[in-house]
């Protein structure tokens, strides 16, 4: 996990720089995908979990993840969900609009060197797929350097679900296992139904050798991590990526302070090891 | 660099011509307490000020400041270089401005705050009249040995000037009848420094400064952070008067054509209770104590791991702003080490 | 998108929210090149039922303005309320502190009976329909209006302090006014105005109305501490936020 | 030729508050002229009972928002007088500076936003902007100086926050007087164009004209705002402030239940033009002057000339205003510390507001609390002598027919600038 943000004197880190809207279109009610690239060109360069603070002059800028792969050249892909104005406004966007990109920032999933050999377990609820997805597609387009790969993803309704389309590819390849729920079912879903938890007991792993990533809304971290340690996994073989209100990440603004760690910098991506023990982190 | 002794009156003519070349900004009477105002005569300075109303952060690091400015898509930095001397910052203040000048300079450079800081001649003086709830005695920062450019110092009916760098003496350079600081001087001064130390402790913290991580370590469920914030307005004066605390809140501005405008940050504070508020409802510290607890740690623990010095320097100021009287780190910290 | 039509209505009130539009002097000339005015009776004499946007100024004291309130609500896709007497009834609810039928004696005498006199307690906008947006204070404050005004044109929420007015006394830095021995609201008032009142000399008297989740209670315990009463802390509070919880400091 | 009119204006727009015009002729006979006033009472004089008189200034600003400056100085003279306190030099040059404020904020606003469009023939403001853009922005420059003078000393326009009982809680500084003289000076060339303007158009104001009373503080040699006694022009008696009520000896009109005011005659009149009639010669030179090319003349007893005195008001409140800063520096400023400890008392306090002499008288008891209180408004004063003249004017202009009678009727009361949210605290009219 590095920090991939240097300090140069004479930069403003605050001016963003812009990007083009390539593609924008609604996934489900709340969550609208976009794919973005910066008018310079430039590659992003971002690593998987990282996140960018995305500005929408007039209305303000937010922290998103990156949610696709480094492997992926030429443009780069977030989902945004709806809660409130810079969300509003993103939602509004269209193809050939411009934005305010700063970033990326923050730590990432150490799929490039601390994971490669290892059996990779992706536990993600909700829009917590959307920053593991640049993982996954990590791992998948590097599939040789990795052990086994699981796929738990948990929603609260079929509707809520995002990128069914990739689901249902990775769930037909063999050399992944796909396994999801649903809080709540209706007709359209045959599938599990029942929390995230539900589905660990499902899945065998081998523990000493298995890296669990885990990304959701606050309160599944407990519960989950909980879980895993009952699977035999130890903290040091737990990811978590964590959120909190963010205003510059930078390091300064304070907001996304948990304890000693600011979140923006310091994270969003810990070692469960390195958090454990700090009070406030997991909920 | 050197040491200068004057006379008061040759004091005021200094900083009469330094007012005459430069944008000053000076500690000034306001109603019965004292603030930095721009300073238009000597005379209206007051060097025997017990503490000013709002900490000197409020000159790097603006109430309210434009970060960038932008125009559609484009987008501006906005860094204010106009360069101003500071005249009056007490030790403590000095000592929380070369905190803030390690924090906003690491990892991430501010260039709004740098700039503002790389601009200013700070003309530090040593307290005459201790506040009533200043303890900087216990925290090690009545008196400061470095940040500032000219350090000023009351012994007897004169003033010893001591500045240790170009800026600092481009100033000195301005001074008429002052002579050379004897040995004597400096004893006196020393002196001075001495009595400080003594006087300046309002309220007797327990312990050293630096034992204060190792407390915390071990005081996060103590009882102490739910009587208190049981108080607490969450009205974030402690955070906002004090000359440590630095989070701030980000917001855009827009022009009447609804396409450009400016990104403006302004001081926001740990104990408001929206803080770590995010979309959707949730707050990760919604719980007053727990708010309460934050402030406390971030001046005890936190800061001090991360820049390796106490962030609480005991201006006092939190004591005298917080109306539910509970904002005393003294007695906070105290209790903690007696409930050991 | 066209420009939204806006209208203006006053109900009980003195107006000085209105003013504070007229107040923005050319900045007036650039708010209409934003939303487009159909209905102000204080400053136009043109009027028109068809608009997007209506703002309240002043508080609901008989019958009929309720009855004319919800009528305008009907019309109005979106519903601000202007100023104290609006968003929390204001000064007009001391009146609420008393019997009515005493307070029209007292101020009308012998022709307290007429039917035409005929008042009822005293009503914030939201406690008779719907409010979508608050413009708080008395006067409300012509920058925060503004900021309303263009967000509102722009699609997005407002952002609207959720901190007490202390905040601002301190960006100000203001002199607290506990220091001079005064109660002063802003520990448990909204912030959003700047502070002109203890900027200005005086305490603040709570005409935003409450912060969220005011420490009432810790207000009534630091009176002692400062020789004031709760009694006179629970005066100040009616001020402006009669019969609005939580009054019962 | 017998004209039928029904007239029927619900809520005459560009005016403070709300008032209806109703006439109704048949046949060139009257059946009814009435001016009305459905504003909502709000019931002031009931709710500040019980409260501190601390709180009192907060509270009688609340009654209009146009004049809220002096609503409030009429409230704290009353307590001062009620407490027995005595004010200093300084505090009563600082209140009279700020009163001044409010003049220029208010006539500007008055005759540049709400009658310039009757004048020029437009419903509103709006279209002199595109239309004759120079005489708006001159008229936008006065008005916002007016309102940051008032903020300056005031703490913020509208409600003022700084004036205190006993003194200012906030004064301006050295600096500030010296900046805001500045800035009136500069402003007279601004004055000077509204007033050619003003004079340019006068020939549109109707030629109108009934005998009446005027009504005004008086206190020679000054052109009496803030200090002085009743003065009518109708006797050379003056009467002392604490005994208002014997001159507005409020009644109920049989014709409406509204409580009205007179003096010596049915009804009197109060205001710019009033304080004109009865103050004229002590007006400061360049206010003098303007009167002249005005044409405003001392006795003229035609109401829509109130607009006009009104702009000879805004020169005069300019240069008193300058006068006083040079006092003021003078002198140099003190800080003051109000400390008032209550007393029980009674006491009345009056000012003139922008639309004429205004009333306040509290009682306290020994803590301080207000056990009663009486507000007379001038526009309440004036809604008596607006029926008057509506029931000269009409016979006079019925033959023009509706839509004239109607705008004349219309611009007549916009001439009074009238500010009904103020006269509502104790006043309304039955309406049909
Ligand atoms: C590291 C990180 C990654 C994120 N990735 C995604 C993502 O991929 N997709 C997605 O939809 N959302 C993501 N979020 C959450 C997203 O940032 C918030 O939903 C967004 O800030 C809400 O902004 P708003 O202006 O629409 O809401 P408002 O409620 O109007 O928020 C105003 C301001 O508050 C702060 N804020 C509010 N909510 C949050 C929050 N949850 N997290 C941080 N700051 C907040 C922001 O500074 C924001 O500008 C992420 C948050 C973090 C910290
Ligand atoms: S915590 Fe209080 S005493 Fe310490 S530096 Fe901050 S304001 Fe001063
Ligand atoms: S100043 Fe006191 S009341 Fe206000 S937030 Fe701080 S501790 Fe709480
Ligand atoms: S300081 Fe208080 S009373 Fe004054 S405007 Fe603000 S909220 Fe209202």
């Amino acid at each position: 996990m590095s920090c991939s943000c240097n300090s140069t004197s004479d930069k403003d880190l605050y001016v963003p720089e812009p990007a083009t809207v390539l593609k924008s279109e609604p996934m489900t009610e709340l969550e609208r995908f976009l794919e973005f690239k910066l008018a310079s060109g430039r590659e992003l360069g971002h690593m998987p979990g990282q996140f960018v603070e995305l500005s929408l002059p007039a209305y303000g800028e937010a922290p998103f993840s990156i949610s696709s792969s480094p492997t992926k050249n030429g443009s780069f892909e977030m989902v945004v969900r709806q809660v409130g104005n810079v969300t509003s406004g993103i939602h509004r966007l269209q193809a050939g609009e411009k934005v305010g990109i700063r970033g990326p920032y923050g730590t990432s999933f150490p799929v490039e060197d601390g994971l490669r050999g290892q059996d990779i377990m992706f536990v993600c609820g909700g829009i917590g797929l959307v920053p593991v997805r640049s993982a996954i597609h990590y791992v998948l387009d590097n599939r040789d350097d990795y052990g086994d790969v699981k796929i738990l993803f948990g929603c609260k309704s079929p509707a809520e679900r995002l990128f069914t389309d990739e689901l249902a590819a990775w769930e037909e390849r063999d050399d992944v296992e796909v396994l999801q729920t649903v809080d709540k079912g209706d007709e359209s879903w045959s599938g599990n139904v029942g929390v995230i938890t539900t589905l660990l007991p499902k899945v065998h792993v081998n523990a000493s050798n298995t890296a669990a990533i885990v990304c959701g809304p606050p309160v599944m971290y407990k519960f989950v991590i909980w879980d895993l340690y009952e699977m035999g996994l130890t903290a040091d073989g737990i990811y978590v990526s964590l959120e909190r209100r963010m205003k510059c990440g930078l390091g300064k603004c304070g907001h996304c302070q948990v304890n000693n760690i600011y979140v923006c910098q310091d994270g969003p991506v810990f070692n469960l090891g390195e958090i454990e023990e700090v009070r406030e982190a997991i909920q | 660099m050197g040491i200068r002794k004057l006379s008061t009156a040759s004091l005021h003519a200094w900083v009469d011509r330094i007012i005459a070349g430069n944008r000053v900004i000076g500690i000034q009477a306001k109603d019965d307490k004292f603030a930095f105002a721009p300073l238009s005569a000597a005379g209206d300075l007051r060097l025997d000020h017990d503490v000013a109303y709002t900490p000197p952060k409020a000159f790097f690091q603006p109430a309210i400041e434009t970060l960038v400015r932008y125009r559609g898509i484009e987008h501006e930095s906005v860094v204010d270089d106009d360069p101003f001397v500071l005249f009056g910052v007490h030790p403590y203040d000095m000592v929380a401005l070369n905190q803030m000048a390690e924090i906003w300079s690491r990892d991430n450079y501010d260039p709004h705050y740098m700039s503002r800081w790389e601009q200013a001649t700070v003309v530090a003086c040593d307290v005459q009249n201790v506040s009533e709830n200043c303890f900087a005695g216990c925290m090690g920062t009545a008196h400061v040995k470095e940040g500032f450019d000219i350090l000023l110092t009351k012994v007897g009916d004169s003033y010893l000037a001591d500045y240790r760098t170009e800026k600092g003496e481009k100033l000195a350079d301005l001074m008429e009848q002052s002579r050379d600081a004897t040995d004597g001087d400096l004893r006196a001064r020393r002196e001075v420094w001495h009595a400080n130390n003594r006087l300046l402790r309002r309220h007797e913290l327990q312990m050293f400064p630096n034992n204060l991580p190792e407390l915390l370590e071990k005081s996060y469920d103590h009882p102490v952070w739910e009587e208190m914030a049981e108080r607490c307005f969450s009205c974030g004066s402690c955070n906002l008067c004090c000359p440590t605390c630095y989070c701030f809140d980000v917001q855009d501005d827009v022009e009447w054509d609804l396409q450009s405008g400016e990104r403006k940050r302004a001081w926001d504070g740990c104990m408001l209770a929206s803080f770590a508020g995010v979309a959707g409802g949730h707050n990760f510290r919604g719980d007053r104590a727990d708010r309460y607890r934050h402030r406390y740690y971030r001046k005890g623990k936190y800061v001090p791991e991360m820049i390796g010095e106490c962030a609480c320097v005991g201006c006092g100021r939190c004591i005298s702003a917080c109306v539910a009287n509970i904002a005393n780190p003294v007695t906070v910290y105290n209790r903690l080490l007696e409930d050991e | 998108m066209s420009k939204p039509k806006v209208a203006i209505f006053d109900f009980a009130c003195c107006e000085g929210c209105q003013l504070q539009i007229v107040n923005l002097e050319e900045e007036l000339l650039d708010l209409i090149s934003v939303v487009q005015p159909v209905t102000w009776r204080e400053a136009m004499s043109e009027k028109d039922d068809d608009y997007d946007i209506a703002l309240i100024e002043g508080s609901i004291t008989r019958p009929e303005d309720e009855e004319r309130l919800r009528a305008i609500r009907d019309r109005a896709d979106i519903l601000v309320a202007l100023g104290a007497c609006a968003t929390i009834g204001g000064v007009n609810k001391l009146k609420n502190n008393f019997e009515l039928d005493e307070v029209k004696r007292c101020v009308y005498g012998d022709a307290a009976d007429m039917p035409h006199l005929d008042t009822a307690m005293t009503k914030g906008a939201d406690e008779v329909v719907e409010v979508d947006c608050y413009v708080h204070g008395c006067p409300m404050d012509k920058k925060e209006f503004t900021h309303i005004v263009k967000s509102l044109a722009l699609g997005k929420e407002p952002v609207i302090p959720d901190y007490p007015v202390c905040v601002e006394c301190k960006q100000r830095g203001t002199i607290c006014r506990y220091e001079y021995g005064e109660i002063c609201l802003g520990v448990v008032t909204r912030a959003g105005c700047n502070a002109p009142c203890p900027s200005g000399g005086l305490w603040c008297f709570g005409c935003r109305g409450y912060a969220p989740e005011p420490n009432v209670q810790a207000a009534r315990d630091v009176m002692e501490e400062y020789d004031l009463t709760v009694e006179d802390l629970q005066s100040k509070l009616k001020l402006f936020n009669s019969k609005q919880e939580p009054t019962n400091a | 030729m017998p004209e039928s009119v029904d007239i029927n204006v619900h809520h005459i727009t560009r005016v403070e508050g709300h008032g209806n015009i109703v006439v109704k002729a048949n046949d060139g006979t009257i059946k009814k002229v009435e001016w009305q006033v459905p504003e909502a009472p709000r019931f002031f004089e009931a709710m500040v009972r019980g409260r501190s008189f601390m709180d009192i200034q907060t509270i009688a600003s609340r009654i209009c928002g146009i004049c809220s400056v002096t609503h409030s100085l009429a409230a704290i003279k009353a307590i001062e007088s009620a407490m027995g306190i005595q004010v200093s030099e300084q505090t009563d040059r600082v209140r009279r500076l700020l009163q001044h404020s409010e003049q220029l904020e208010s006539h500007s606003l008055h005759v540049g936003y709400l009658v310039a469009p009757d004048l020029l023939g437009v419903p509103s403001v709006v279209p002199l902007v595109s239309s004759h853009p120079d005489v708006v922005k001159t008229v936008i420059r006065i008005h916002r100086l007016g309102n940051e003078w008032m903020e300056l000393i005031g703490g913020r326009m509208t409600h003022p926050v700084s004036i205190r009982p006993g003194g200012f809680g906030m004064l301006p500084t050295e600096d500030d007087l010296r900046g805001l003289r500045e800035r009136l000076e500069g402003i007279v060339p601004d004055l000077k164009t509204l007033a050619e303007v003003v004079a340019s158009l006068a020939g549109e104001l109707p030629d109108f004209e009934r005998e009446t009373e005027y009504i005004a503080l008086v206190n020679p040699p000054e052109y009496a705002l803030y200090h002085g006694e009743i003065g009518s022009t109708d006797t050379n008696r003056t009467v002392p402030v604490d005994q208002f009520e014997s001159v507005v000896n409020e009644y109920v009109s049989p014709q409406s239940t509204s409580k009205w005011t007179r003096w010596h005659r049915d009804s009197f009149a109060v205001g710019a033009l009033a304080r004109f009639n009865l103050n004229a010669e002590y007006l400061t030179p360049l206010a003098a002057e303007t009167a002249k090319t005005l044409g405003l003349q001392k006795g003229c007893c035609n109401p829509y000339m109130n607009s006009v005195a009104q702009v000879v008001e805004a020169v005069q409140a300019v240069e008193d205003g300058i006068q006083l800063c040079d006092e003021l520096l003078e002198a140099g400023i003190e800080p003051e510390k109000p400390q008032v400890e209550p007393r029980a008392g009674e006491g009345a306090g009056c000012v003139e507001a922008p639309r004429g002499i205004l009333f306040h008288r509290y009682a306290f008891d020994e803590n301080g609390l207000c056990t009663s209180a009486n507000i007379c408004i001038p526009t309440g004063q004036n809604h008596g002598n607006i029926q008057h003249d509506f029931e000269a004017l009409v016979p006079q202009v019925l033959p023009s027919g509706q839509e004239e009678t109607e705008r004349l009727l219309k611009m007549l009361v916009r001439a009074y600038d009238p500010c009904i949210s103020c006269s509502t605290h104790y006043l309304d009219v039955r309406f049909e």
